[in-house]
């Protein structure tokens, strides 16, 4: 196996990744940049480099520093994680170039993969199933118009290397479409460096279910049964759990043979996930192929009993996959749930700042993978993405309740998170009886909250505890006493933001 | 000790004595006598008779304040009364000009409204992006736009004017 | 289900089954000791009742006082948890007197099987396999002498109303039979009021493997796959794991079968353990059977992916099994370590205090069921466990290694713990290749440690890091210093105690 | 700053001097560059060229002190060279009378010697019962059992005399 390996990312993934090098023996080099010189990440890795400045761009997305890092610790290989360089077929191609093995599928995979329009044509070869669009980028309005019409509104606007949902526009009239397709493409341009934009069908209130696959390098590739997605904000994924709930033994297989033949086609290697759009009638639609590790790959381990990290390093050492596809189980039902640092009380502004107490949920079906602690200051400059929380059930309900259980230990004080906003999501009928597409967490924010009764006990109770909390801990600091530089390197900025903040809140709060 | 506490929007008159071993506690007309102890920073355990109760509080820079009990959180805010400034402090109101604020450092993407414009309370006015995440500041009020004070592409710390409202 | 129970136990068990309930909408009510007002158990529990001093046998141990209040509560049942009354027939008895189901087996099961004598003569009838000794407690010394003579030396002098090790003795000689036997009935009399002790052939080195039931009250009875409990210091388990290394498919349900059989010689219900020992050539022979929950249940529940304390609810609430033996699947392996406050540099002398400062291990693979948190005091009256960490992989080689990164990251200040331990037993050889008896662990303390060499690189961090601390924290508090009363009801005597353990600890020490 | 730290019984000169961001670090003959900062209290993450190293300290209310790096566990003593109190402290032998003394609150359940008796270094002399497990005492030295304190079946407290050994 590898003896080193250094970890291109930041955050709960990097954490997770240096955990599977621990416990196969190979030593992890991690990279930070100035604000995470205090990360969790750099707390466990065996060694750790700094990349410069916060901006990712000059630190995580910044290809010749992590090579140089790499070249200079002696690494055999890179794990790119999700988000940051992952998607990014220039990384694979320095790392060949570097003789440096990247963990993760080749860079013409990736390339062919990471255009949506190019994926669709050599997709179609091999008869995978689409949603009707156009298989290239727009060229011109007129073409849109054109396109459009022949399709049918409503349609949805992408971007051809687009992800995580940006550079995409919902039209549903001929009206919308001019400034539709011009903001779509300047977020493209701003997000990805890229206007091309492309037109599909929309499909109305679809489910969003993927498909996890493993291809080893030596022709083997295996599906490991499928995650539900729909549960999104602004395209985002919130909530994911598996099995799906409207996929059954039959529509699995199908999905999945339907998966491999896709990462075949594309000569895919590693751990890769194939999107499907799934229509009222079970229908499914290739949607397209992430060529990485995913956020939510945990609810896929808790119910194969696999380890993915771990079998991405045994692939990329060009180990054959440890079994067959009849040797995969699909057992019991695993729900994980997102922790963001954003105010849900607020519009899910982001929330940045220090963690002054953190009390962890543990105990029976429940995995943690988190990114934080107690006394450590989220930085403003990356996703807010926390920590990921999984319960695992023998039944779709038993998870349910884990997860319930688990929020309901779960405190994060000093920041907001949206760990309110899971608790209704997981006390919702729809959800719990499984009646979810993409469109389900819109319309579960836009209900009114149960009316508030101010005379029962609890809100006795946490009037009184409000006043002895005053009468006792009249001043406590939000700070952690003892944790500070032992030398006097901390950040300023980050008081001074806080204060500013303060006043900002208040105001608008007026 | 006597204070006001404002839970979830409503007030709510406490009188704190410390007995020998629990707080004898008068929230409006409710006499209670509790077992309160601290198990950590800002986590309370309460005894009242037989029901137990964990009481985490939950503060944020803004100052907020939040008491959460098991899966319900209750926005909470405390007053002494002999206090003018935490009166004042509480007694907002949304007459005359409102700034809105940037709420998180960021940078401005889009502006959807002109100087003079008629907007709602609650309209979409600015888009700013701060954590890899774009945010639509909405009017803290029905008005006029008097003054935009940025422009699309600016960087901002928290605390800036964006816009005020007439 | 019920609408809420009682939980007659403390520590991590009652974390475990509070959290049970919560998932399963069972109110709980916890009933507590003075020393244990600030327990996590009372944190989490929805109702809590004062029973009284420190000492068990007028709170915890006290029925009278239990029954009492879950009448006060009006609690529909009542669970045990291990230990304390988990396995004295006179609860269930109470219970049903008062008209309160018994979260367990019927009164006369448990008292069947809580005599060995007894057990052994019934299971003898039901064609179970024994290791050849007394069917019936030792009345004389000198039959003692004649029964010794006639199995053949050397033998193993049990208490019938025994259990945990307390009132055994092994005897290689007829010299040492007569001290053995009082010091064993005294231990008895002293540990449960029974001085009756009856005697077995000794079986050198066995293997210790246990296999857990589940029985409804419909007549359906199930096993669960064996439990390997071999690694103990002073016939005390300290790590568990399932499956066996030892037992294969065959064996496993063989030993499933006679396990089940034995359950239903005794017309037993809910969860048990039936426990064999196994010799070198893998015969195995019925001990005992535990009427009750066991500490290592959840190696159980993550290799079966079952929840064992619910199917408990469900099991006493009438309701029969949710599945049939064919539907149980063993996959994957987990181990469990039971995590003590105690020295294992010092003898493994109890360590309890105040715990200054707690990071626990999360991550993939990892369960921690826990009674402890970071400012807690650790009382001096019970048990030394104080968390059990289990690790699960998909093969035991991924489990071990799972293990020692969790021990990697686990940290708990203020008390001393047998967390190094662990370290020890997972990287030993003879453990890796699953080379375990009952003598393991006493060998393994018996090896040197591997010399110490005092110019690595760590070591010099190691000194550095002392100096900075020295030189930045130098009279930093042991204490945590918003966890205190917010009424002064805070135990003077901890602090009492505390000054005084510091000093006899240095003297001791010369 | 200049301490002697002894780590695993063996000593080490070790001179702090705190830079800009790092500090510079003599332990014995090796000249270090450490950038240190604190996590938490108790826990200093330590990188040294690129090698990282989480430090965490492990102290018991006996006063004694362990370092951890992730699975080993050194015992460090850390001495100002300038303070007698801490060589005195360091500076204990075996001459002389030796206490037995209870480490934890118990009760007696055995006592395996009688006054008298000759005792060898690590010989068993007595057996409390605490938190539910007997331990066994050891003699602190090779010598003579001049007088036994305590009969079985006393409740001790934790640093009463139990046993005393010329």
């Amino acid at each position: 196996m590898f003896k080193r390996i250094l970890i291109a990312n930041r955050g709960e993934i990097a954490v997770r990744i240096i955990r599977a090098c621990r416990e196969m023996g190979i030593e992890s080099v991690i990279v930070f940049s100035d604000v995470d010189r205090r990360s969790l990440a750099v707390r466990k890795a065996d060694h750790a480099y700094n990349i410069g400045p916060a901006q990712a761009s000059e630190s995580y997305l910044n290809i010749a520093k992590i090579i140089d890092v790499a070249r200079r610790s002696g690494v055999e290989a890179i794990h790119p994680g999700y988000g940051f360089l992952s998607e990014n077929p220039k990384l694979p191609a320095a790392c060949k170039e570097a003789g440096i093995k990247f963990i993760g599928p080749t860079s013409e995979a990736m390339e062919m993969m990471g255009s949506k329009t190019r994926a669709r044509q050599s997709m179609k070869k091999a008869g995978v199933p689409f949603v009707p669009g156009s298989a290239s980028g727009l060229q011109s309005m007129e073409e849109a118009e054109r396109l459009c019409k022949q399709i049918g509104y409503p349609v949805m606007l992408k971007a051809a290397s687009g992800g995580g949902g940006k550079g995409m526009r919902e039209v549903h009239s001929p009206s919308e479409l001019r400034s539709a397709l011009e903001s779509a493409q300047s977020e493209a341009q701003r997000s990805f460096g890229d206007n091309e934009v492309y037109v599909e069908k929309l499909i109305v209130n679809p489910r969003h279910v993927e498909v996890q696959i493993l291809a080893d390098e030596h022709d083997n590739c295996v599906y490991l049964g499928e995650r539900e997605c729909s549960v999104q904000r602004r395209h985002q994924k919130v909530l994911e759990e598996s099995p799906s709930p409207i996929v059954d033994a039959d529509m699995r297989r199908r999905m999945g043979e339907v998966a491999v033949r896709v990462a075949r086609a594309a000569h895919y290697t590693n751990a890769g996930t194939v999107e499907f759009l799934v229509d009222s009638e079970r229908n499914f639609y290739f949607l397209e192929m992430n060529t990485r590790l995913q956020v939510e790959h945990p609810v896929t381990e808790l119910v194969t009993g696999l380890d993915l990290v771990q079998l991405q390093f045994r692939i990329a050492f060009g180990e054959p996959l440890p079994f067959a596809q009849e040797d995969i189980q699909i057992r019991g039902h695993a729900i994980e749930c997102r922790v963001y640092a954003e105010d849900p009380d607020n519009n899910f502004f982001p929330s940045p700042g220090r963690i002054t107490r953190l009390i962890s949920p543990s105990g029976p079906g429940i995995r943690r993978d988190s990114g934080m602690y107690e006394g450590w200051d989220v930085p403003i400059e990356y996703d807010p993405l926390l920590a990921k929380l999984i319960g695992f059930g023998t039944t779709r309900e038993d998870a349910i309740h884990r997860l319930q259980r688990a929020l309901y230990e779960y405190f994060v004080g000093g920041i907001k998170t949206n760990i309110p906003l899971f608790r209704r999501i997981l006390g919702d009928p729809d959800f719990q009886a499984g009646r979810i597409d993409t469109g389900f967490l819109d319309r579960l924010l836009a209900q009114k909250q149960p009316a508030f009764d101010s005379t029962s006990d609890e809100v006795h109770i946490a009037a009184a505890a409000a006043a002895i909390f005053a009468a006792t801990e009249p001043k406590a600091s939000l700070g952690i006493p003892n944790a500070n530089a032992a030398t006097s390197s901390e950040p300023k900025t980050r008081q001074h933001i806080s204060g500013w903040k303060s006043q900002a809140r208040l105001e608008t709060l007026r | 000790m006597t204070y006001d506490v404002v839970i979830n929007g409503y007030t709510h008159r406490v009188e704190l004595t410390k007995g020998e071993t629990t707080w004898l506690c008068r929230v409006d007309e409710h006499e209670m006598e509790l077992d309160a102890v601290y198990t950590a920073r800002d986590v309370l355990s309460i005894l009242l008779g037989g029901k137990a109760y964990e009481v985490k509080r939950e503060r944020s820079l803004s100052g907020e304040q939040h008491m959460i009990i098991g899966s319900a959180r209750y926005s909470s805010e405390v007053q002494d009364p002999r206090s003018l400034r935490s009166r004042r402090a509480s007694g907002a109101s949304a007459e005359g000009p409102q700034k809105l604020l940037a709420p998180m450092p960021g940078k401005i993407v889009r502006i959807l409204v002109h100087e003079k414009d008629e907007v709602e309370a609650g309209q979409g006015i600015i888009v700013i992006e701060a954590m890899k995440m774009q945010n639509e500041l909405k009017s803290p009020k029905k008005g006029i736009v008097q003054k935009i004070a940025v422009g699309e592409g600016a960087n901002v710390n928290p605390g800036d004017t964006l816009v005020i409202v007439e």
